[in-house]
Parts: C-alpha cells; sequence; structure tokens
C-alpha cells in the first residue's frame, strides 16, 4: 500500500521503493508547528516519557525544508490558513500531514452556526494522511497515529497493537 | 620508483579515508542521539534495528531520496557550492591525521599547517551556504558564524604554535612519536610546558567554538534563527552539512588527542595502535556531545568576551611562559 | 481611602454619574458613567490617581428601546438612556496595584455614529484593547494612532460581535 | 584585576556543576514508557469518547429522552428513537455521536437521567479519514454486550 | 546600546519573527525592524490563533460555555476554569460548600505548578539548553497523571461545576499530592543549580530588558511581569477570593525588573504553590462537594459583573453581562497574556535578537489567550 503519490517516477524499481519506504518511515521527521493546546501535547510526546527517538522522529525540525511530516496540532483559524499552506508547499517531496486532534480534523468544539473565524479541518487546505481524534489526544495515540503512517508508508506494522481494555 | 604501487597506495588511501568519515558520521549521528537521550533520562534510537544501530542508515536512505529544493532567487551557483565545499575541506583534513604508526595517508612534514589551512576555509563556505541561501535568517547566521571563527582562529592557533615549539616539529607523526607512554604525554606539566593543561583546556573549548557546537552554535541557533544557515537546505544538501560538522568534529577531537594526549600511543607503552587512537578521540567527541546537551547558548557578546578578554591573553601567557621555559634551563 | 478620593475626583466631571456598589456581589467598588467626550479628562484623573487599565469591554444594547420595561440601562450607575436609538456602551475597568479598587468608567453613543475619543495617548496599554473593540464592535476611537484589526484579518470588514451581525 | 579571576573561577565551577547534573542522570535509569510494548491502564475517571453503559442483562439503559443531545454544546450527538405501537416507551434505533467536534466536557454524561452513558478508555484512536471517527454507541454496545 | 539602535539613518531590514518560528510556542507573528542584530522597531501581529470565544459566550448556555474555559489559557485551564465559575456564582448568588472550595484551590495550585514547569522548560530551550525541558516535563508528567486521575483529562480542565466540582477525588489523591510535593522539593534544588546558577544563563538574562514598574502600570501588565518589576499585586492577597485568607503564603518580588527577576520569581511561586498544596491537603474538610440546590439552567439576574482571580500568568478578568436569560448577554475575557505582551514593542526596542527572544521567553505568554 504505498502511498499513491502523484510524484511517483514513471519506472518502478519494486525493492528499490521498498527500500526507500522504509528508509523513509524510520526517520520521519516532524516540523515544530504547534498552533494552541495539541501542540502541547505533541510536546509531551516528543520528551522523556513516551520519547519519539525511539522510532527515529525525536528530530523536531523548526525549518520545513529538511521536515517530512507536517503534524497539524491545533486550530487552523483564517488568518493562518494561507501561512499553512505555503508551509506545505515549501517542504520538499516525499511529505505527508498528520491532522492531531479534533480542531485540525472538523474544527472540534469551536464549530458553531455562523462562525467565522476556523477552518473546519485540515483537509480543506491540503491533503491529510492520518486524523488523530482527541481534545487533546493522549500522546500515546499521537505515536499511535506515527505507527499508523508507518505501516501505510512500508504496507507492514512491525509493531504490537494494543486496545485499551 | 615505478607509479603503480603509488597509484595504489593512494587509491587505498582515498577510498579509506571516504568510507572513515562515512563511517564516522554515521557512528556519531547515533551516538550523539544515544547520549542525548541518555542524558534526558529517555532512550533514544532503539526500535530501528537492535539498539537503534540502523536509524543512520535510515536517515541517510530518507535524506538521500529526498526533493532537492533550491529556492527561486537563490543564487544556485554558491547554494549547490557550500554543502559540497563544507564536505570536501572536512575530508582532505583526513589526509595528514595520523592514524597509526605506519597507518598514515601522506606523511608531510607540514600536517599541522595544512589542517589549519583548511579548516579556516570551512568558514568561507559557512558564509556561502548563508549568503547564497538568499534567507534572512541564513545572513544573519551566517554573519555570526564568520566573526565566532574568526575571534576562536586566534587563541587556538597561538596554542598550536606552543606546541610546535615544544615539539619543534609539524610533522603529526613526529609529534605522535615524541609522546611514549601515559608519564610522556604533553598534557602534564612536566613534559612540555609549565600550564600545558590550560593550554588543553583552550585548545578544547576553541575546537567547540570552530565547529559551530553548542554552547557556541550561534551559526545554527534552533531557538532564534530557525534553523541558521542550512534553513534552505533539503535533503542531501543539509545531510553534506550534518556530515561535513561531525566530519570536523572528529578532525577536532582528533587534532587534541594526537597534540596533547599522544594519538596513537598506547598509555603503556606497550602496543601503540589505530585503537588507541580512536578511543581518545571518541572520548573528546563523547565530552563534546555532553557539553551540548548540558548548557544553553551564549550571546554573541558573550562568546566574543569570552574569546578576546579571556581566551586570547591566557594563551599569549602560556606562548611566553613556554618559550621563556625552553629558553632557560629549567630542572626539567 | 482610594475610593473615596477617586469618587470626589471623577464627581467634579460635568456630566459623571458616580455610584458605590458592593464589591462582593457586583466586582467592582465604583461606576461611574460619563460623556463620550470626557472620556480622556477622566483617564486622566485615573492615570494621575495611579490606576491601572485592566480591560475594556463593549456591549451591544441593540432592540434596547423596543424592550418593554425597565431595560439594564435603566439601573442608576448608567447614563441616562438615549431617547431616540440604540446605543453601544464601552466599559473601561482600571484597578490599583495598591489599594483595592476597581473603578467601572462606562460611556454610551448612538449605534447611527459610534464614535469616541481614544485614551491610548494616556494609556498605550489601552491601544490594542481599543482596536479589538473597534474589530468587534465597528466603534471608531478618534484619532486612535493605528486602528487596523487586531485578530480578525488584515481585510476584515465585518463586526462579529454586533448583535446584527449576519455570517 | 581580582574580580577578573573570581568571576572566571566562578563561572567554570558553575559549568561544572552542571555536567555534574547532567552526568548523574546520565547513568540513571531511563523513564521512558516503550508505547506499543509497555503500556500505562487509564485512570478510572479517564475521558476517553462517551460509550452506551451495558447493565446487568447486557442492554443500554437510554430512554431516548434527548437530554444528552440537547446539552451537548458542540452538538455531537445525533440520537434517534422511535415509539413501537402499544409500547409505552420509545426504543432507540440510532445512537450517533461524532467524536470529531466533541470536546469531552462530561456534560452529557452528567446531565443523563438514567446514567446510560460512560465514558469510554480508549486513548489510543488513529485513523486513515475523518469519518471512522463518526461512531455508532448503538452497534458498540451491541458488540460489547455479546 | 540603545542610541545606536534609534539612529534611522542606517539601513536597516524587516524580519518576521513569522506565525510559525520555535521561539513564539503558537501562531503570533512579531515584525521586526533590525538594524543588524539590534531591535528598532517591534510589533507583535496577533489573530492568527483566534477562536472566537466571546461569540462563542452569547450564542450557548451558562453551563455550554464552560469547555471553552479551559481552551483559552490551557497550561492553567483550572484557573480560568475557576474565574468563570466564581463570576457566575457571584451574579446567580450560589454559595459553595466547604470542601469544594479547598479542592479548588488545590487543584488550581497544582496547575499553576504544572505551568510554571512547561514555561521553565521552554524558557530554557529558547535559550538553547534542551536538557532541562526534558527534566521539567518528566516532573509535569507526575503532576498530569495526578490531575487526570482526578479530573479525567490532562490539559484542558473541565472540571469545576457552577456550585462545586463534577466529581470528588478519590483516596489516592492526598498520598499521590504528598509524594508529588516531596519529589518537586527535591527537585527544585537541582534546577537552581543546574540553571539559576549556571554562568551562561546568568550572563543571558540579568539586566535584559529591564521593565519598569510605571511601564506595568501604564500597559496593565499583571502577574509575574509585574512582580518583576516590583509591584507586589497578586489577586490572592489583593482582592482574596474563594478559601485563599485561610491559607498563608507569601508572594515573591523582585526589584529589577530583568528577565532574570522574571525567571526568579516563578521558581520561588513554585514553592509557594506547594506550600498551598500542602496546607490545603491538611486541613481538607469532609462533606459534600456540591452546593444542596442548584437551578438546572442558570439565570443571572440582570445587570453586570467582574470578577479577576489569579491564573499563572496574570490576573484573568471576566466581565459578565446578564440580561436575566439563560444565555450571556455578553462576555469580556480579560487576558492576562494581552497586556504583558503589549509592553514588548517598547521594551525591546535596542535589545539583541537573542535577549529579545530571552525577553519574550521570560513574558510566558500562551498565544490563544491572547487571540481568544
Amino acid at each position: 500500500m504505498v502511498t499513491a503519490n502523484a510524484h511517483l517516477p514513471i519506472v518502478h524499481f519494486s525493492s528499490l521503493d521498498k527500500l526507500l519506504n522504509l528508509g523513509r518511515a524510520n526517520s520521519l521527521w516532524p516540523l515544530t508547528f504547534g498552533l494552541a493546546c495539541c501542540a502541547i501535547e505533541m510536546m509531551a510526546t516528543g520528551v522523556a516519557r513516551f520519547d519519539l527517538d525511539r522510532f527515529g522522529m525525536g528530530v523536531f525540525r523548526p525549518a520545513p525544508k529538511q521536515s517530512d511530516v507536517m503534524i497539524v496540532a491545533g486550530t487552523i483559524s483564517k488568518k493562518m490558513a494561507p501561512g499553512i499552506r505555503t508551509l506545505y508547499e515549501q517542504m520538499p517531496h516525499p511529505k505527508w500531514v498528520i491532522a492531531l486532534g479534533n480542531c485540525a480534523i472538523a474544527g472540534g468544539p469551536f464549530v458553531f452556526a455562523g462562525q467565522y473565524g476556523i477552518v473546519e479541518g485540515a483537509d480543506k487546505i491540503m491533503p491529510v494522511d492520518i486524523y488523530i481524534p482527541g481534545c487533546p489526544p493522549r500522546p500515546e495515540a499521537l505515536v499511535e497515529g506515527l505507527l499508523l503512517l508507518e505501516e501505510k508508508l512500508t504496507g507492514s506494522r512491525r509493531w504490537p497493537r494494543v486496545n485499551p481494555e | 620508483m615505478s607509479l603503480f604501487p603509488e597509484i595504489i597506495r593512494i587509491m587505498a588511501y582515498v577510498v579509506g579515508v571516504l568510507a572513515f568519515v562515512g563511517l564516522n558520521a554515521a557512528f556519531l549521528v547515533w551516538l550523539e542521539r544515544k547520549v542525548a537521550g541518555h542524558i534526558q533520562r529517555r532512550i533514544g534510537p532503539k526500535e530501528v534495528g537492535p539498539f537503534g544501530v540502523l536509524q543512520p542508515v535510515a536517515d541517510g536512505i530518507k535524506l538521500i531520496s529526498k526533493q532537492l529544493v533550491v529556492p527561486a532567487q537563490a543564487d544556485s551557483l554558491l547554494f549547490r557550492l557550500s554543502p559540497v565545499l563544507t564536505m570536501t575541506l572536512a575530508v582532505t583534513v583526513f589526509v595528514v591525521l595520523p592514524f597509526g604508526p605506519s597507518l598514515v595517508a601522506r606523511d608531510i612534514n607540514i600536517g599541522l599547517l595544512l589542517i589549519f589551512a583548511f579548516l579556516s576555509i570551512n568558514v568561507l563556505a559557512l558564509f556561502i551556504g548563508g549568503w547564497g541561501s538568499n534567507n534572512k535568517y541564513a545572513v544573519v547566521s551566517a554573519i555570526r558564524a564568520v566573526s565566532q571563527n574568526v575571534a576562536y582562529e586566534v587563541p587556538m592557533l597561538i596554542i598550536v604554535i606552543t606546541m610546535v615549539m615544544i615539539t619543534s616539529s609539524m610533522n603529526l607523526n613526529v609529534i605522535v612519536s615524541q609522546q611514549g607512554n601515559l608519564l610522556q604525554w604533553h598534557i602534564f606539566p612536566w613534559n612540555g610546558s609549565i600550564l600545558s593543561p590550560l593550554a588543553f583546556l583552550i585548545f578544547f573549548v576553541c575546537t567547540l567554538a570552530e565547529t559551530n557546537r553548542a554552547p557556541f552554535d550561534l551559526g545554527e541557533a534552533e531557538s532564534e534563527l530557525v534553523a541558521g544557515f542550512h534553513t534552505e537546505y533539503s535533503g542531501m544538501g543539509f545531510g553534506l552539512f550534518f556530515l561535513g560538522e561531525y566530519a570536523s568534529v572528529f578532525v577536532g577531537c582528533a587534532l587534541a588527542s594526537i597534540l596533547f594526549l599522544g594519538g596513537w600511543q598506547c598509555p603503556l607503552g606497550i602496543m601503540p595502535g589505530v585503537h588507541w587512537m580512536l578511543i581518545k578521540t571518541y572520548l573528546l567527541v563523547f565530552v563534546v556531545i555532553w557539553v551540548r546537551w548540558t548548557f544553553p547558548r551564549t550571546t554573541l557578546y558573550g562568546l566574543l568576551n569570552l574569546s578576546w578578554k579571556v581566551l586570547v591573553p591566557f594563551s599569549l601567557v602560556i606562548l611566553l611562559v613556554t618559550a621563556a621555559q625552553l629558553k632557560m634551563p629549567w630542572p626539567f | 481611602m482610594k475610593k473615596l478620593a477617586i469618587s470626589q475626583a471623577l464627581a467634579a466631571l460635568a456630566s459623571a454619574r458616580v455610584l458605590e456598589c458592593d464589591h462582593a456581589s457586583r466586582g467592582f467598588h465604583l461606576s461611574v458613567a460619563v460623556a463620550p467626550l470626557e472620556l480622556p479628562a477622566a483617564a486622566k484623573i485615573l492615570d494621575q490617581q495611579g490606576f491601572f487599565i485592566e480591560a475594556i469591554t463593549g456591549v451591544d444594547w441593540l432592540g434596547e428601546q423596543a424592550a418593554p420595561g425597565p431595560t439594564v440601562a435603566d439601573q442608576a450607575e448608567h447614563q441616562p438612556p438615549l431617547p431616540s436609538e440604540d446605543s453601544f456602551e464601552v466599559v473601561y475597568d482600571f484597578n490599583h496595584f495598591a489599594k483595592l479598587c476597581r473603578v467601572a468608567l462606562r460611556t454610551r453613543m448612538p449605534r447611527s455614529r459610534p464614535e469616541i475619543p481614544t485614551i491610548s495617548a494616556i494609556y498605550p496599554g489601552a491601544n490594542w484593547h481599543e482596536r479589538e473593540t473597534h474589530d468587534f464592535f465597528g466603534i471608531i476611537f478618534s484619532d486612535h494612532p493605528d486602528l487596523s484589526p487586531l485578530l480578525l484579518p488584515e481585510d476584515a470588514d465585518f463586526h462579529p460581535l454586533c448583535k446584527d451581525y449576519k455570517p | 584585576m581580582s574580580g577578573y579571576f573570581k568571576e572566571i573561577y566562578d563561572g567554570g565551577k558553575s559549568l561544572l556543576v552542571g555536567m555534574g547534573i547532567t552526568f548523574r542522570y546520565m547513568v540513571q535509569p531511563v523513564v521512558t514508557l516503550q508505547y506499543p510494548h509497555e503500556t500505562v491502564p487509564m485512570t478510572p475517571r479517564f475521558r476517553g469518547h462517551i460509550d452506551l453503559a451495558c447493565d446487568q442483562a447486557g442492554n443500554h439503559k437510554c430512554i431516548v429522552c434527548g437530554t444528552c443531545q440537547r446539552n451537548c454544546p458542540s452538538g455531537c450527538i445525533s440520537l434517534k428513537g422511535e415509539k413501537p405501537e402499544g409500547a409505552k416507551k420509545k426504543l432507540l434505533i440510532a445512537y450517533q455521536l461524532d467524536f470529531t467536534k466533541c470536546s469531552l466536557c462530561g456534560t452529557c454524561v452528567e446531565s443523563c437521567p438514567t446514567d446510560a452513558l460512560i465514558f469510554s478508555k480508549n486513548y489510543n484512536l488513529a485513523g486513515l479519514s475523518g469519518q471512522e471517527f463518526i461512531l455508532d454507541l448503538l452497534k458498540r454496545q451491541e458488540e460489547r454486550s455479546k | 546600546m540603545s542610541d545606536l539602535a534609534v539612529d534611522p539613518s542606517c539601513e536597516t531590514f524587516v524580519l518576521n519573527m513569522g506565525p510559525q518560528h520555535p521561539a513564539t510556542h503558537g501562531a503570533l507573528r512579531i515584525k521586526l525592524v533590525l538594524d543588524g542584530e539590534y531591535i528598532v522597531e517591534a510589533e507583535p501581529v496577533l489573530g492568527y490563533i483566534h477562536r472566537m470565544h466571546e461569540k462563542m459566550g452569547e450564542n450557548r448556555s451558562y453551563l455550554a460555555f464552560m469547555p471553552n474555559t479551559g481552551r483559552l489559557d490551557y497550561l492553567s485551564a483550572l484557573s480560568y476554569n475557576h474565574g468563570y465559575v466564581s463570576v457566575v456564582e457571584r451574579a446567580a448568588g450560589i454559595a459553595i460548600p466547604e470542601r469544594a472550595e479547598y479542592l479548588r484551590v488545590i487543584t488550581v495550585e497544582l496547575n499553576r505548578i504544572s505551568s510554571h514547569l512547561l514555561w521553565l522548560g521552554a524558557f530554557v530551550l529558547d535559550l538553547g539548553g534542551f536538557t532541562p525541558l526534558l527534566y521539567t516535563m518528566d516532573d509535569r508528567e507526575q503532576l498530569l497523571d495526578l490531575l487526570e486521575s482526578v479530573t479525567g483529562s490532562r490539559l484542558t480542565y473541565c472540571y469545576f461545576r457552577f456550585g462545586g466540582l463534577y466529581n470528588d477525588v478519590d483516596d489516592n489523591f492526598g498520598p499521590g499530592a504528598r509524594a508529588f510535593i516531596k519529589r518537586m522539593r527535591r527537585r527544585l534544588p537541582m534546577y537552581h543549580k543546574l540553571i539559576s546558577k549556571n554562568v551562561i544563563f546568568r550572563q543571558r538574562l540579568e539586566g535584559i530588558a529591564p521593565v519598569s514598574a510605571e511601564m506595568c502600570r501604564k500597559y496593565g501588565a499583571t502577574g509575574p511581569v509585574a512582580r518583576g518589576s516590583g509591584i507586589a499585586y497578586d489577586v490572592r492577597k489583593h482582592e482574596p477570593y474563594s478559601v485563599y485568607p485561610e491559607f498563608n503564603f507569601d508572594i515573591p518580588v523582585y526589584e529589577q525588573g530583568d528577565s532574570m527577576a522574571r525567571y526568579l520569581i516563578r521558581m520561588d511561586e513554585i514553592e509557594q504553590s506547594l506550600r498551598i498544596v500542602e496546607q490545603g491537603l491538611d486541613k481538607l474538610p469532609p462533606g459534600p462537594i456540591m452546593a444542596v440546590k442548584v437551578p438546572k439552567i442558570i439565570k443571572p439576574p440582570k445587570g453586570d459583573y467582574y470578577m479577576a482571580v489569579e491564573a499563572a500568568r496574570g490576573s484573568f478578568g471576566i466581565r459578565l453581562v446578564s440580561d436575566g436569560s439563560a444565555t450571556p448577554y455578553r462576555l469580556k475575557l480579560r487576558s492576562p497574556c494581552l497586556s504583558n505582551l503589549s509592553l514588548f514593542g517598547e521594551a525591546a526596542r535596542g535589545l539583541l535578537l537573542p535577549d529579545a527572544v530571552a525577553f519574550f521567553g521570560s513574558l510566558d505568554l500562551v498565544i490563544p489567550d491572547i487571540d481568544r
């Protein structure tokens, strides 16, 4: 289930692609892009207790040019939307987007009739790969989302599934 | 003498040096993230291969397969030249480093001069990179990197001059062979000059500043200038800067161990060899990493004051004391 | 006591109506209603007494005239309601660092001409509060250094907190 | 002149003390919870998305009164019930929760007259599309009660 | 140094510390006019995370606005819960039982400690030190587990209700809190050794961006920013509410007004909050946690009401205008961070760029609280 990425080369080297995707899956560098409350949970995931560096994702790059995953963590306001779109375009291919939290999925608790300020969901301004609901989602949910992104990249899941009950 | 064995020897050493630089960068990436992890009471890379050993491989593959983006208004020649320049300078310096008694690519008698000639051009590469990427943050950080490197070249060279005065030769192999077992290393006051432990400390601080490592990483200050001079570099452009930085960290620490800790000499003097050289250098690299994850960043003025008001006077004092000590009959 | 000093000073203003309120049940000690034009004078008095600005609140009393019975405006501490038209009300909250005394300075102006002099010259901190009130209600603070939108996008021409705002 | 040396001495000492602390923490055990391999159980009051509670007989306690639907600040709950002719009480047909708009405030659980709603414990939801989190609580409750 | 900065003849360039910048910790843009690295002019641009809280205040019932209060300043969400609940209780005249008051104060102070811990980590991260962030977040995780066992959420709490609390604490909350207090009292000296006494930190913070008491008054800055400039203003002491008069704690005040003073104040405030929590646990009375007769639909009488509470960043005030119906007529949220940030333009003039980042960090701002 290789990403249906419109920029795939015409010629496919299946084993090379598999190797490239395996390399990409294991070193996804997130872009430090926190907007609101979910950014604090993203920070809590990057630090000692849930340590993203175990999966090679601990390198939070501030510059969009050096990052692979944009984790949209927080509410997207209409004033910020063009800025987010520019950031997305500055990221080199292959790139992915994770919508963290209800605000990034569908506007979350700030959706009401006649709202003038927010964009209801990150998928209105850029293609989103992984959705993580919660307000804010626990750090384990972000780790689960990143593992799901790796599964989407490499086609198989290397880690045990955890069901909470 | 016929040219053939010479060509084989050069080819072997070129391949050896390039392989070593690649492996060294991969190992340092892994070591830095593991040590940083444990300092911060977390694990660091673990899931990618046993103990996260394949993590640098995964990073390398990803960086190679990234799309190379050259900004539109960027000066494309300078933009592309800068990472290549940083990498070549860092690699050429490996030619004169004596890894073992007979394991040195080119044993020339002005080895030390060559090293410092290339290390000082490194600043130019950073400046070209910062200026070429036509990004305000990159320009500000390039200016900072230049003033920082210039400020720290002076005390470093003064210390190297004192060591050359003691060993009276710039050939690195000769310097190392003068130091026998542990008691004859130059770091101890009774070998070289009275103040040589202080000289070692100043030399170490200057290597930190030369290679833009924290607490002097003003060039690549993450929290102020987004990502410093390599803000606009993606994929392998950024990868080359990474490799160049780690190569120059290794060179700085190798030089410190050659000048002060007796490069490939064994502390007990029984079996010198390349393993001692690597052990000492990687111990110093560990201290470099340890310092990075403990201290915050200094300001530009704090950095320049430290160099011009503290390190330069101290190194001049060391120079004079050593000169006086060598000329006058001294009990040692 | 600070409350006495300030209430006398403010009472000196022509159109001021000073009323003491019970802090436990209302949250502020003094409610002073002044005419819009006398606002800078009142602010200057408060500034001399060492008060600091806490907040500026805009309130849109649309449909106040049509509403039967005593409206909120009829309460003693409010300025007499305008006979002809609904009004905007702007409440300035001042407080004192040393002695506890919160003063609610109120003004009212007709909805058709929402014009009020700025106090950002006396209190630079009020600059942003006024820009925000202008964003939400369209109240024009005359000779305000830069009345561009603060929280809304730069090209915003709507005023969302007005009661007659339709998205 | 003495201030100059004293300042350098103090500075150097504070740097060494700092490095001592980080070294001490480096040799101590790590605090990482290796998530997919190790997990921590959720506290009893953890607020996951809401679920229909099962009583001893295994069926839900919802009487389709619509209190939760009215009280929800973000309007996430949509409830359908119909009264079979003859019977007095309404029967629940569909209970849909749009979790992507929920702010987990707990008003629905608190205001439900028959305590039919509880907070679920699943804290690690992630999916490939936003629609996955429009949850049908009735179906979930039936699966759980089997 | 500052005369060099305001010399108009030299060529300056505009640098945008853009909406996405590691040092702004959120969506805030600061338009900087720089002369080399000196700041000639700094003008923050807001509104990038405006979430219409005040508009939402006017179209939903009093109880339905409760989750919004947790999302204003999500680092000290319980203080904002406390402010909103108190203003409605003051308007509607609801008295709440003793145990609920004590639990409110204890959880608010624990929340203040977790907010200061995160600020400490992020502030040191802005200065370039990575490791202290990991240590403070490690302590904070212990605190979040404790608060999650009581309130059910980690960050955006919605735990207070008009007339009391959502639920009572279980019995391992007390020992858990005392264990945290003991652990925190051991960790604070370590932070002082690692950060406060470190020469590079002192060099980066001492004498940077002095803010005078007069400037604080003119801009309405409150909280640790005002207390750093010698103004002993803390709403818990100045305008006592809830059961704070029963606690004895003191207010740290420093005179210098530079970034070091603001940093030391928050470190001392962590100790004071630990004292309050300890006294609260000792004096926690038994009894109900919800007032007896609280109307299902709250309809406060007509008129306007004001309530100020001491949040982690300053005095958070709410002006509620009610017209007697079940939805507020106007709900003004006085954000402490907005006033604290408004003095950035004047105080940052003539600073170096890294010092301005240190000054910005010492103001401890949460951007969604500014934009509301």
